[in-house]
């Protein structure tokens, strides 16, 4: 079945059509489940101008710390941005503009933007900046603001095992945002560790059906660890 | 004598039921899972998507494909799940998690919570913490109740940008343990050897003192 | 002479491009499947939670769990999905499927569909027909041109309670295959031993001719 | 670990505190993935006057279809209700409320239900008499509406395997509603075909998280068939 088979073949062909000025939304936590290959792909073409939605912008040498410091990003979404000097001195320098997201809104626009949902009321952020000049409603007593969906030029997400047809299973805790990035790019690219064929992944245990998935990739993850804490056994 | 970091996670381990979902910030909050009281069950949740957090892991089980909201590996209970982190934050949004432990710059009379941002000086992001105390409807915030400065952290009202309004009703900090009602603070229990008044003059807020108040047992 | 079921089926397949994802209502539109050309792979949805039907099980094969969203016994393809009703229709609502096909009972010049409703006679709900006319960007409407009794399906106004409104742009009847646009029916294909007079007879709503109609090929 | 052990013994015990004029939220599709169990004992205790969401209602003489004919119910919320000559009587004789709700905004209802979202905008339903009286909102060039979201008192789920602490598992299409209902119940009652030990079920494989699920039961489940198609191998 030629027609669902969304294997390509190299990063170049992976991530063929960015441009300058996108939104490109990436999935991952901190390192965890980040994709990469595709984001050091983005360095190597040197595409900018770039707004990058994602929790977290890596650390000053991977992840999207590297696309930080190449000066490719105009503008972060994000819910925490600690840990990177980079990203420090070109905010005090005002080179990057910052919209401070809440994690659980953040994951929730995504969604919203992959299903048709353009805004949805949440309670979080209610009376601080983050809802500043958002729509204020009350619900049973409650205070709620309105939040709006996400979408993107590009998604890339990193899954464990893919099959050729962009049914995505991720592994552990590296799962995160990955399944909600996927659902919100106009073309969405995996990037995975493993490819499969269709019908060794079990139907009812796929994170991310292969509808959302324009373009499949295996690459060699490195999988930095941030913070290696161990216990004696 | 000012409560240990261990003294302050014991206290709020007291408040911990036989099967609870609790979710606990880092720093001091992280400390409570090491105090759960043995004949209790208690469920921790992670918020980047892992319900039932285990110990960290040996040097053998170290996974970067599984670690907690802290970045940091970690390992999973038997009877874990794993969901994604729009999954995660729906158990969180969605008023199902029945403890949340947190830490704080400021808290005032109000509820109010100040933990995300100094402006000028430190901009880290506010992480799942809005949501947090948006969606919980037992939190306890633990911070200690002066700066370094002599400072209090417990104001009339909270001069840092705001993780959330009204939300907050239980404070353990390293001297007392307070609830806020109708815009004062309460103070419920003092650690061992600190006077009343040594709380008085570090609170700025208002402070009700009840004719009794308890010496807390850590 | 008018299309039989199957012919109306062949010419929605028609339309069927390789590698794209169709959600098929029930009645004349379930036939489509039948009808996939050898040299094209598509892939259909139901919207129960199946992505990737396959064909009814054998006797050996049937099991109450595998359904389709007609609550007809079913099969998955190899490589198919099978998620909750609410991702389901987050792939229908995002706009992810490529095409639809639906019965109606009338479409007007507007665009407007009606098919879940006669008031008085038959209440039995829209089930996913609101949303997948409101979530799909491309539609095509299967039915008779006109009912048993000679009244035209094919309307200035819709006259039954709507299942949506402007969606509808693509039409294939026992008789025509028709386009909509600047609120007009345009009729884009006849089908064999059928004149363009009975067809304008038989449509209420204005109804453009080109020039040249051709003959559909079924 | 008592603490998390949903498992109850009886079918009695399982829908305890269930009193008349409640609102019960029930998964399935048709006659697939329904808790019959529990739908069989809310029956057999004869609370009355209840409110039930639920995509269909059952047939005559099965699910759903038994609350009706024993005029259990005073209002349906479901998106589909053919097939049911009870009901149709019912709903002509003017004894029972329906509220017909396009099937994805019902599900997305309950979601919003289980996650904190009070209402959330969808074009589904504008235009038409599902969106009369709620407020229309345009984003980007598209019409809205808003709805908003359901909770319940119950919510009743049936699942394949459930571990002791409420972890549950759906089989092939079974899955359906039942995830977000689970989620939206303020007490929420599992039924399962089997019981399993915490540990068994793979953690990133878990379709309902125990966090959800207040009891569990073990109940023997008839499955009936509502439309068997078949094809000569």
């Amino acid at each position: 079945m030629a027609g669902f088979d969304k294997v390509v073949p190299s990063l170049n062909e992976a991530m063929a059509g960015i441009e300058n000025g996108m939104t490109i939304i990436a999935g991952g936590f901190g390192l965890c489940g980040i994709p990469e290959n595709l984001i050091a792909e983005i360095q190597r073409v040197g595409t900018h101008s770039l707004t990058v939605v994602s929790n977290n912008c890596g650390v000053d040498d991977f992840g999207l710390g590297l696309l930080l410091k190449n000066q490719q990003i105009k503008k972060i979404i994000a819910s925490y941005v600690g840990e990177n000097r980079t990203f420090e001195q070109q905010m005090i320098a005002g080179t990057i503009d910052v919209e401070l997201t809440p994690q659980g809104t953040l994951a929730e626009k995504m969604r919203a933007g992959g299903a048709g949902i353009p805004a949805f009321f949440t309670a979080t952020g209610y009376g601080t900046a983050v809802g500043e000049g958002k729509e204020i409603r009350e619900y049973n007593g409650k205070n709620y603001i309105l939040e709006e969906a996400i979408t993107g030029d590009f998604a890339i997400v990193k899954a464990w095992k893919g099959d050729r047809y962009g049914n995505l299973v991720y592994r552990h805790t590296a799962q995160n945002f990955n399944p909600m990035a996927a659902t919100a790019g106009r073309i969405t690219v995996a990037e995975v560790e493993e490819i499969v064929e269709p019908g060794e992944l079990d139907p009812t245990q796929i994170h991310t059906p292969g509808i959302y998935v324009d373009r499949l990739i295996q690459g060699n993850a490195e999988k930095r660890i941030e913070q290696r804490l161990t216990r004696t056994a | 004598m000012p409560l240990t970091r261990e003294q302050m996670a014991r206290r709020v381990a007291q408040e911990l039921k036989d099967g609870s979902y609790v979710n606990l910030g880092i720093g001091i909050p992280t400390l409570v899972a090491n105090c759960v009281p043995d004949n209790m069950d208690v469920m921790f949740q992670s918020e980047n998507g892992l319900l039932g957090v285990g110990p960290y892991p040996t040097e053998e089980e170290v996974d970067a494909d599984m670690i907690n909201a802290g970045k940091a590996t970690v390992t999973a209970i038997a009877g874990s799940s794993i969901v994604s982190s729009a999954d995660s934050f729906a158990m969180i949004r969605g008023g199902h998690i029945d403890l949340t432990v947190l830490g704080a710059f400021q808290v005032d009379v109000m509820g109010n919570i100040a933990s995300y941002m100094i402006p000028g000086k430190k901009v880290k992001g506010m992480g799942g913490a809005m949501d947090l105390v948006a969606g919980a409807n037992n939190i306890f915030v633990t911070m200690t109740h002066a700066s370094a400065s002599g400072q209090s952290k417990l104001l009339a009202e909270c001069t840092l940008p705001l993780t959330g309004v009204g939300c907050i009703k239980k404070i353990v900090t390293d001297l007392a343990y307070l609830e806020i009602q109708d815009k004062k603070f309460i103070l419920r229990e003092r650690a061992a050897d600190t006077s009343i008044d040594e709380i008085i003059a570090l609170t700025e807020g208002e402070l009700i003192v009840p004719e009794v108040v308890k010496v807390m047992d850590v």
